[in-house]
């Protein structure tokens, strides 16, 4: 691990398959990085972008969205909702020159533990690799 | 009739979706409902499967709901390892043994975190996993099955076997492992009887030309399932026996479909499933489907069809007259329809086996007086007119234990069942 | 008030006290805001851990309840009825998950019990901007609307009639029976289908709980689960119309299906040459009470001596197989042969498609019998003096000729135009077939997207005469379970809520609705959550900007509460 | 009687030197004052914990782009501050803090209020165009000699309550000559005293007075008539005043003792019809549109003139120009006067318009 | 996008002012519309609001082009016809962004058209509203020679690269303003109820409007290269956290940008909603996370959490940048993340009626590529226990 740095990675799974597959992945006790916090909302579809940047303004060094995939969503259609409006956080962070690495849009079933396992892990590696969120020292925020 | 036979009981065999969504429906309306089921989980066939067609759904993600609803309803009372012993009474009064074996787990204390397994020195075929992978003789059969208790396999277990084995009682911190547990028999006072008992593959062992269980790289429809399983034994990945992913895959329709006399109904489909979800997770595979009519009725599946065919499947309308090895292939020997003969080589074969009646069916039919049809299906009352009734008032039989038949009609006769039996139009 | 919380760990056994330092977790949270108690227990699930968690909640009057155990899916339910019988609404209570997405992924016993903390820090302060929600229910109407009087719509009307609970079934035409009393025979049995028709009309006729409404259409078609109001003209011919309102609780559609115009493919000679025939007009002629009094006639009234039945006419222009023609079509066989003994038949196919149990049999029995399968394509119908040729090409690509009398047509079956004026009428989705759509195709295959609505028959796509009865059978058993006489219909409680003050009426949460679960107040100009629809998915909520939109559990306050704890 | 507190630094120094105290003893959890923020020469009101951060703290800065009022209030309307803090703020902003504490929008519990005679602060497009820099020199001479400095906001210039009322400690400054060198802070109640105890320097009992604040206040009474006569606010037609506005709204939001959760104006209370504007139409030919200006700012000042307390604000941020402070001040100061209210004196003074006597205003009924 | 090349020339003389207002009356006395919605100087004063004018003598006092836009149109079409339609026809004659906007709020159910004709006029943009608020007179006068042709940097910067000053498609009827030497303005048609207009006023559309149009086609070329390079600037000058930071250090918090904006819709703004009232213990725990925390706080997130909300619908008219009392050149930021979430969605906010706001629709296949796929996860991990 990199210079103590511990990243705070928030993960929004929706109930019916990410969560799931979570659990499942904990059934399996695959290794699940402890910076990974859960969220659980009913579909990934009530992630609204606004709750996204917050979650990075306040210092999040990683937002993970998983919902079902697209044609699974328990609520017929949320996960592409969900998707869309990850689209257009992504490209105004994009174009506002500030790090969408730190974003991730997911879909994880609720029969692949083992896929959300390896998301999780990708992902946290993936922070790892960035380092802190620069937004958690600026007291200008 | 009376207020209490209207309001009696009903008893659901067999918890595969069948069974759960005629309990849920009447469990529901107020009927209090056992469901039997003589494995030790829910969810049938259905939960093997990653994806069902046509929309490549996600099988559990579909199915984990309902079981988790199901296993949440105080109406209903789901009794696992248990089977029908006899039956007798009439519509609105039946009085039906059950026998349900001990599990040796006690259920109240058992939290499923499954630290019994590990410690336990048995290892044997996993039957859930088409025997490609192992398990404990303390198991659950697979990660995420519903409910989560495990079952002792007094087959395999060393202890049932006389050796002094306690390992996973030792292991178990809950005081949940029972091995004085004995078999229970009850008898249960029904209004209506729902058999939803599902299907059995066809034993592809009894043919011989395709060079099953002899072949390395020649699968069954099933094993491949297992094999694309995001939760079986290759989390998904798709490998030969080598471990190297398969270059070529030929697979092999209407395997059995002489032998029994019928058309399976859904093998094509099936098929044509196992093609979209290969090419999705390895593109560049070369996929060959052996044919003779294509069947696949349905307002959404020729749709279905094509694009699986544009996605680079081949068909071709010909019979299989052999699967041989090749050097490092499998050849597989066709005849066209007219008559010319080729071979094509691959290193993996799929044979799609036809559907049959649950190993039990006979046994059940005999117990609950309904006729089977030739095939060995359960026989509705009249065909057209009543097709989930069966010749025994109170008696209904919904999904494949009637005929083989897709996910949507199978849910379609449990609810029918379920408006039959909620009916009060007598 | 001030609150009162109380915060459980659960040690799952060893599962999650051999992982995380229950101690050290109750040591950070126990001076955390408003906390009253912090303990820990060996297995709250059991019967002696319920039993303890709900007389600590009496004995130190919580008003707020934290547990951190195992995955909301093992035992949120079981917690939620421990608060209820302790008097605390279940929904002031929020579970932590320190087993499978903790206790259990974490190999590192610091790292798990300093993420179990996190966690539990983040439901305590959750738990503080926590509602108290309550269950409701609400009357419902156990009558039902069948639309159709097909054999779909008769079988839902016997099924679902009952002293308490009135059936209304609305035909369009004069009489009950659709399409099968106009079949001579039914495959495979053979039996007739007007006389098994007359049967059930006869049946249905005993009740006294069905309105048949003959010459009549629903016009308008208003509300939800459990509450539609209806509207129905009534359109006789030599009577004034008469318009009738009632109420139900369900609605069935069984609007049937209509035959592909095979006029559309000329090189077919539908409609231009004498003796092409479709599958209706060969039904027509079998009938006793059609044109020939159900002799098969030549236009020159001679008997033909051979035939040629041409399967999947329009299933290219279609795009789906229509399931039953192959069947039928070995039903013509036998009402050919009975009447013309030793009548050359051919059938022109590309595959056949007879799925179920017995159909394969019959289909053996009628190769036996003689007739020709030839696997080709049709590519014309010529006319001539001496009779019409159907002029074909295989799969290798060689052509043949063949001479036949009579040719019939086996086109595919479209849903019936009446799908679309009710798709629209009840906002329920078509598929690009012009099929109404299932809610959900496998799993829910005679509800539709609307909630209360069921399609059953072929307005849902192509069947056979047992298959539309299950489905009628189907969407009564639904309905049965769902709409039972004098039980309220119990609402989902999370639900969403729109909060009139801030609506500006955009709209835009209407639109994201799966459900159809918001609807426009115009006079208010505002949006409103019909809570009988709604499913609590918060897609609304995620898309109102202003925040006028918010699913209850699930709000903004709320998620932002666990979020900064979890940073931290 | 209050006791004062003297250090031998200059004025800035001093407040830096006691905050850091505050916060490196642990007497405070955090401070509340004007600082740097950012590498780049931004400039807000932060809430700092770490005494290292204090090193861009710049509590005494002549600039005001938010009212502290406002923000203290936003900290504290959820619940109360659990743990002390100090904050800095102006008399203005402490008047404004004491009228919404009156309205429940916030609280002072655990709120250490330190302030100090003020000498004003610049307009915000100074602030923007950040030349402050060059006339911080002029301005503490000012201060010193007790002087309007030059560019400061009209409204600091006109003010005369520039006392502060309520501060828990008060650094006195105007007409200290030895700001530079020296600082008096003045120990107002025991919670200031429990505060500093342990803080190095001289204490003595009596108040820091000086003569010169009140020649100050005589010269700013005189200059408040000047600008108010300058402005054209005093005569002339108050449609004309307003003629420019956009109705943006912009006064009310930066308004410390505008606090509505939803104003008026975005309540819908203001929306007409269609038809409405047709009827209007027909009166006259035509109809403006937008909810009129003129109507806009008689319902601001009818809802605010009783506690505005003359920060001038509403001036500084408005896009047109309008010289919004002079009529707050004007309308405010005859309100204020007629029911002889003075905003933000004391916070036991009831609100006029939630009292009122049987007998007054007899002379406003005809 | 454009309608038919075809339009009609309406003669007439003097300024583009004048010659737009004999326009209007002359519909009105034909009674082509019963009154017109646009800015007018109330009698007396210097001022610019939107007022309805149904008097054809009283157009005299109308600047269909004033020289600032202190109340964005879209805002007065939806003040009136949001709580309910009257009787009358009423022409809206506004700017490009203006009747954009007016789309992007007929989508968002804010103002209704029943009755509404839309007109929109060839624009030369805008002088900031700071500077007219120092001097109406002089900046009048300034205004005045643009109109003309002349010199056009006083203009406010974000109207300096608006490629999107003409015909946007959605409007009923736009007036093209020719060259110089013509004598007239172009009225072109592009919905049945401009052809009504032009029908009413009985004049053909069969101008040949190439000349216009190239003048047109030739300034939006030169424009959308002017805001590639500025964007580019401005991105040089913005972009990244600190820039960002940077940028927006003097924002006050004081909301004025969402107040003005036309696209701003919302009755209570999520950001000033309790959703965003955060408890002191909150407050002080962020501080102590960061040495310090800035207040008010999140500043950055309004604006982020603003241009999330509104940017698809974003016009790039500019009165975010008007209304800044700090002149933040947040006009500039917003219409370039504008630009850029437009591109990625493929929409141009206003140039349909009948396009749907992109958050509101989603086809099951797109913007694959910001999910994380099956392919891009690499090779599993192992079970910890075996």
């Amino acid at each position: 691990m990199g210079e103590g740095f511990t990243p705070r990675i928030v993960g929004f799974l929706c109930n019916w398959c990410s969560y799931a597959g979570a659990d499942l992945a904990g059934a399996a006790k695959l290794e699940i990085p402890a910076s990974l916090s859960v969220i659980r909302v009913m579909c990934s579809g009530r992630v609204d972008p606004v709750l996204v940047a917050t979650a990075l303004l306040q210092g999040a060094d990683g937002v993970l969205i998983a919902g079902c995939h697209p044609g699974d969503c328990h609520y017929r259609e949320g996960n592409y909702y969900a998707r869309r409006r990850f689209a257009l956080l992504k490209k105004t962070l994009e174009t506002l020159g500030l790090d969408t690495e730190r974003l991730m849009l997911a879909w994880v079933s609720a029969s692949e533990g083992q896929r959300f396992g390896e998301v999780a892990n990708q992902f946290a590696g993936q922070i790892m690799e960035l380092g802190p969120n620069p937004m958690k020292t600026k007291i200008s925020l | 009739m009376t207020d209490k036979k209207e309001n009696a009981p009903v008893l659901v065999i067999g918890a595969g979706i069948a069974g759960i969504e005629a309990s849920l429906l009447l469990a529901n309306s107020g009927r209090k409902v056992y469901l039997i089921e003589k494995t030790s989980y829910i969810g049938g066939n259905v939960i093997k499967f990653e994806e069902v067609f046509p929309n490549m759904d996600c099988a559990t993600c579909m199915i984990a709901p309902k079981q988790q609803e199901l296993l949440a309803d105080e109406n209903i009372e789901l009794l696992t390892l248990s089977q029908v012993e006899a039956v007798s009474g009439a519509a609105g009064d039946f009085s039906v043994k059950i026998k349900q074996k001990a599990g040796y787990i006690d259920l109240v204390n058992c939290i499923g975190c499954s630290a019994c397994f590990d410690p336990c020195p048995v290892e044997v075929d996993n039957e859930f996993e088409e025997g490609l992978t192992k398990r404990k003789a303390v198991y659950i059969p697979c990660a995420g099955a519903l409910p989560n208790v495990p079952v002792i396999d007094t087959e395999n277990c060393l202890r049932f076997k006389g050796q002094d084995c306690q390992a996973c009682q030792e292991a178990c911190a809950f005081e949940a492992i029972d091995f004085n547990q004995q078999d229970k028999e009850l008898e249960l006072k029904v209004g209506a009887i729902v058999v939803a008992t599902g299907f059995s593959m066809f034993d592809i062992n009894k043919t011989s030309q395709y060079g099953y269980k002899k072949l390395g790289g020649v699968y069954s429809a099933m094993e491949i399932e297992r094999i694309c399983a995001s939760n079986g034994p290759t989390q998904g990945q798709i490998t030969l026996q080598s471990g190297e992913a398969p270059k070529s895959v030929a697979i092999i329709n209407c395997v059995g479909r002489e032998e029994k006399g019928y058309c399976s109904s859904v093998c094509c489909m099936a098929a044509l499933k196992l093609c979209h979800f290969l090419k999705n997770k390895l593109p560049e595979l070369k996929i060959t489907q052996f044919y003779s009519d294509l069947c696949i009725p349905g307002k959404a599946y020729q749709q279905f069809y094509q694009k699986v065919k544009e996605s680079g499947v081949d068909f071709i309308r010909a019979e299989v007259t052999g699967v041989s090895e090749s050097a490092k292939e499998l050849a597989v020997k066709y005849k066209t329809d007219e008559g010319k003969e080729n071979t094509l080589a691959a290193d993996m074969v799929i044979l799609n086996p036809a559907l049959e009646p649950g190993a039990d069916s006979a046994k059940l039919a005999g117990m609950l007086n309904i006729p089977q049809s030739r095939e060995g299906f359960f026989s509705e009352k009249e065909p057209d007119l009543t097709p989930v009734a069966t010749a025994q008032d109170g008696i209904f039989i919904a999904g494949c234990a009637q005929g083989p038949k897709d996910i949507a009609e199978t849910i379609a006769e449990a609810e029918a069942t379920a408006g039959r039996i909620l009916s009060r139009s007598g | 008030m001030a609150k009162r919380l109380g915060v459980y760990v659960c040690e799952c056994g060893t599962n999650i006290a051999d992982k995380v330092d229950i101690d050290k977790v109750l040591a950070a949270v126990s001076a955390l805001k408003d906390v009253e108690v912090a303990d820990r227990y060996k297995l709250l699930c059991s019967g002696d851990g319920q039993g303890y968690l709900k007389q600590s909640i009496t004995e130190n009057g919580l008003t707020h309840l934290v547990v951190a155990a195992c995955s909301p899916k093992q035992h949120e339910t079981t917690f939620m009825k421990v608060c209820e019988q302790a008097g605390l609404n279940p929904y002031l209570f929020q579970l932590v998950n320190i087993r499978e997405q903790c206790a259990w992924v974490t190999p590192d016993g610091e790292e798990a019990t300093d993420k179990a903390i996190r966690q539990i820090r983040a439901a305590i302060s959750r738990v503080h901007y926590h509602t108290a929600l309550e269950k409701k229910g609400m009357e419902c109407n156990p009558d039902v609307l069948v639309i159709g009087g097909g054999i779909a719509g008769i079988k839902a009307s016997q099924i679902l009639a009952a002293p308490d609970r009135k059936v209304y079934l609305v035909e369009k035409t004069a009489s009950l029976g659709g399409k099968t009393k106009r079949f001579s025979k039914l495959f495979v049995n053979m039996e007739s289908g007007p006389g098994l028709i007359a049967g059930e009309i006869e049946r249905l006729q005993k009740s006294k709980n069905i309105e048949v409404l003959t010459e009549s259409e629903a016009e308008q078609i208003l509300g939800f689960l459990g509450n539609f109001e209806v509207k129905v003209v009534s359109k006789a011919e030599d009577k004034e119309d008469k318009e009738q309102n009632f109420n139900v609780g369900a609605v069935v559609l069984a609007t049937g299906f209509e035959l592909f115009d095979a006029k559309g493919l000329p090189q077919y000679g539908y409609g231009t040459l004498d003796d092409v025939y479709t599958s209706l007009d060969f039904e027509e002629m079998n009938l006793a009470d059609g044109p020939t009094q159900g002799k098969v006639l030549l236009k020159n009234g001679q008997p033909p001596k051979s035939a040629a039945i041409i399967h999947c006419v329009g299933r290219a222009e279609k795009g789906y197989c229509s399931k039953v023609c192959c069947l039928y079509s070995f039903k013509f066989d036998r009402m050919l042969q009975s009447q013309l003994p030793g009548v050359k038949i051919a059938h022109f196919y590309s595959d056949l498609c007879i799925p179920g149990k017995a159909n394969q049999k019959f289909y053996e029995d009628t190769r036996e019998s003689g007739v020709e399968f030839v696997r080709s394509a049709v590519t014309e119908i010529a006319g001539g003096d001496k009779g019409l040729t159907v002029k074909y090409e295989t799969e290798t690509g060689a052509k043949g000729d063949l001479a036949v009398d009579m040719v019939i047509l086996l086109p595919a079956m479209e849903t019936s135009s009446d799908a679309r004026k009710f798709a629209e009428m009840l906002n329920i989705p078509q598929d690009d077939k012009g099929f109404l759509a299932e809610e959900h195709q496998l799993l829910s295959p005679v509800a539709s997207a609307v909630e209360g609505v069921f399609v059953i028959g072929c307005a849902r796509g192509p069947q056979s005469i047992a298959e539309s009865i299950v489905q009628a059978e189907a969407a009564a058993g639904k309905i049965l379970s769902a709409l039972v006489p004098g039980r309220k219909l119990e609402l989902e409680v999370k639900t969403s809520q729109i909060l009139e003050s801030f609506c500006t009426g955009c709209k835009t949460c209407i639109e994201v609705c799966p459900y159809g679960a918001i609807t426009f107040d115009e006079d208010r100009r505002i949006s409103v959550v019909n809570e009988v629809l709604c499913h609590g998915c918060g897609n609304c909520a995620a898309a109102c900007p202003s925040g006028a939109a918010r699913l209850k559990h699930f709000t903004f306050p709320q998620i932002y509460q666990e979020l900064k704890e979890v940073l931290r | 009687m209050a006791k004062v507190l003297k250090l031998n630094k200059g004025a800035e120094q001093c407040l830096l030197e006691l905050l850091r105290f505050l916060l490196e003893r642990g007497k405070v959890k955090g401070v509340f004052t004007f600082s740097k923020v950012g590498e780049s020469g931004g400039v807000a009101y932060s809430l700092i914990t770490d005494p290292a951060a204090l090193e861009a703290a710049l509590p005494l800065f002549p600039l005001m782009p938010v009212d502290a009022a406002k923000v203290l209030s936003r900290l504290t309307l959820v619940e109360p501050a659990a743990e002390p803090i100090a904050a800095v703020v102006r008399p203005c902003e402490l008047r404004a803090l004491t009228e919404l504490i009156k309205r429940s929008q916030g609280s002072l519990d655990n709120l250490l209020l330190i302030s100090s005679t003020c000498g004003g602060v610049y307009p915000l497009e100074t602030g923007v165009n950040g030349n402050i820099g060059e006339k911080l020199p002029g301005y503490w001479e000012a201060v010193k000699k007790g002087e309007i400095a030059a560019d400061i906001r009209p409204a600091c210039a006109a003010c005369e309550h520039f006392v502060p009322y309520n501060a828990d400690i008060t650094l006195a400054l105007i007409g200290n000559k030895d700001l530079d060198k020296q600082c008096l802070i003045q120990l107002n109640t025991d919670k200031a005293e429990q505060f500093t105890d342990g803080l190095a320097g001289e204490l003595s009992q009596g108040e820091a007075k000086s003569e010169v604040v009140d020649s100050l206040r005589a010269k700013r009474q005189a200059r408040k008539q000047e600008l108010l006569d300058e402005f054209g606010v005093e005569d002339s037609d108050i449609q004309k005043v307003f003629e420019k506005c956009i109705v943006c709204r912009n006064c009310n939001k930066v308004c410390p003792v505008c606090y509505c959760k939803v104003c008026f104006f975005d309540s819908g209370g203001d929306e007409h019809d269609q038809r409405y504007y047709e009827t209007e139409m027909g009166k006259k030919g035509y109809a403006p549109v937008l909810p009129a200006p003129t109507f806009y700012q008689l319902v601001r000042l009818f809802h605010v003139s009783i506690s505005c307390i003359g920060c001038g604000l509403c001036g500084d941020v408005c896009p047109v120009n309008i010289p919004l402070w002079a009529v707050a001040l004007k309308t405010g100061g005859a309100v204020q006067n007629a029911f002889d209210y003075l905003p933000g004196r004391d916070l036991d003074e009831g609100l006029p318009v939630t009292t009122f006597k049987p007998e007054e205003f007899a002379a406003t009924v005809d | 996008m454009a309608p038919d090349d075809k339009g009609a020339l309406f003669p007439a003389e003097g300024g583009v002012r004048e010659r737009v207002i004999a326009f209007l009356q002359k519909a009105i006395s034909q009674g082509c519309f019963d009154a017109v919605l646009m800015p007018a100087k109330a009698p007396g004063t210097d001022s610019f609001a939107y007022s309805l004018i149904g008097d054809g003598q009283l157009l005299k006092n109308a600047y269909p082009l004033p020289p600032v836009m202190s109340v964005q149109g879209a805002k007065a079409i939806s003040s009136l016809t949001r709580s309910g339609k009257g009787k009358k026809k009423i022409a809206a004659l506004i700017r490009p962004c203006e009747l954009r906007a007016t789309v992007e709020l007929f989508k968002l159910g804010q103002v209704d058209l029943e009755n509404i004709w839309l007109i929109s006029i060839d624009c030369p943009g805008a002088l900031p509203l700071a500077e007219w608020a120092k001097d109406p007179k002089k900046a009048e006068d300034a205004f005045a020679e643009i109109l003309k042709g002349g010199p056009s940097e006083s203009i406010r910067p974000i109207c300096q690269i608006c490629d999107k000053f003409s015909t946007t498609g959605a409007e009923d009827l736009h007036i093209g303003v020719p060259g110089k030497e013509a004598s007239g303005i172009l009225l072109i048609p592009n919905s049945p109820k401009g052809e009504a207009i032009l029908d009413c006023l009985g004049i053909a559309a069969g101008e040949d409007i190439s000349g216009w149009k190239d003048q047109v086609d030739k300034l939006t070329g030169a424009r959308v290269e002017k805001k590639r390079q500025a964007q580019k600037e401005l991105e040089a000058k913005s972009k990244g956290l600190d820039k960002l930071l940077d940028t927006f250090s003097k924002c006050i918090n004081c909301h004025n940008c969402m107040r003005v904006c036309p696209i701003c819709y919302c009755r209570q703004c999520f950001f000033e909603s309790d959703n965003m009232q955060f408890s002191f213990e909150d407050y002080l725990k962020r501080a102590e996370a960061a040495g310090g925390l800035r207040l008010p706080p999140d500043t950055l997130l309004f604006h982020i959490g603003r241009m999330l909300h509104m940017s698809l619908s974003c016009v790039s008219c500019g009165a975010c940048e008007d209304a800044c009392p700090t002149a933040i050149p947040v006009a500039q930021v917003f219409s370039l993340v504008g630009n850029r979430n437009q591109e990625a969605f493929d929409y141009i906010p206003g140039r349909s009626r009948d396009e749907p706001p992109p958050l509101r629709v989603y086809q099951e296949e797109e913007f694959e590529e910001v999910e994380q796929s099956h392919a891009a996860v690499p090779a599993k991990q192992e079970a910890r226990d075996g």
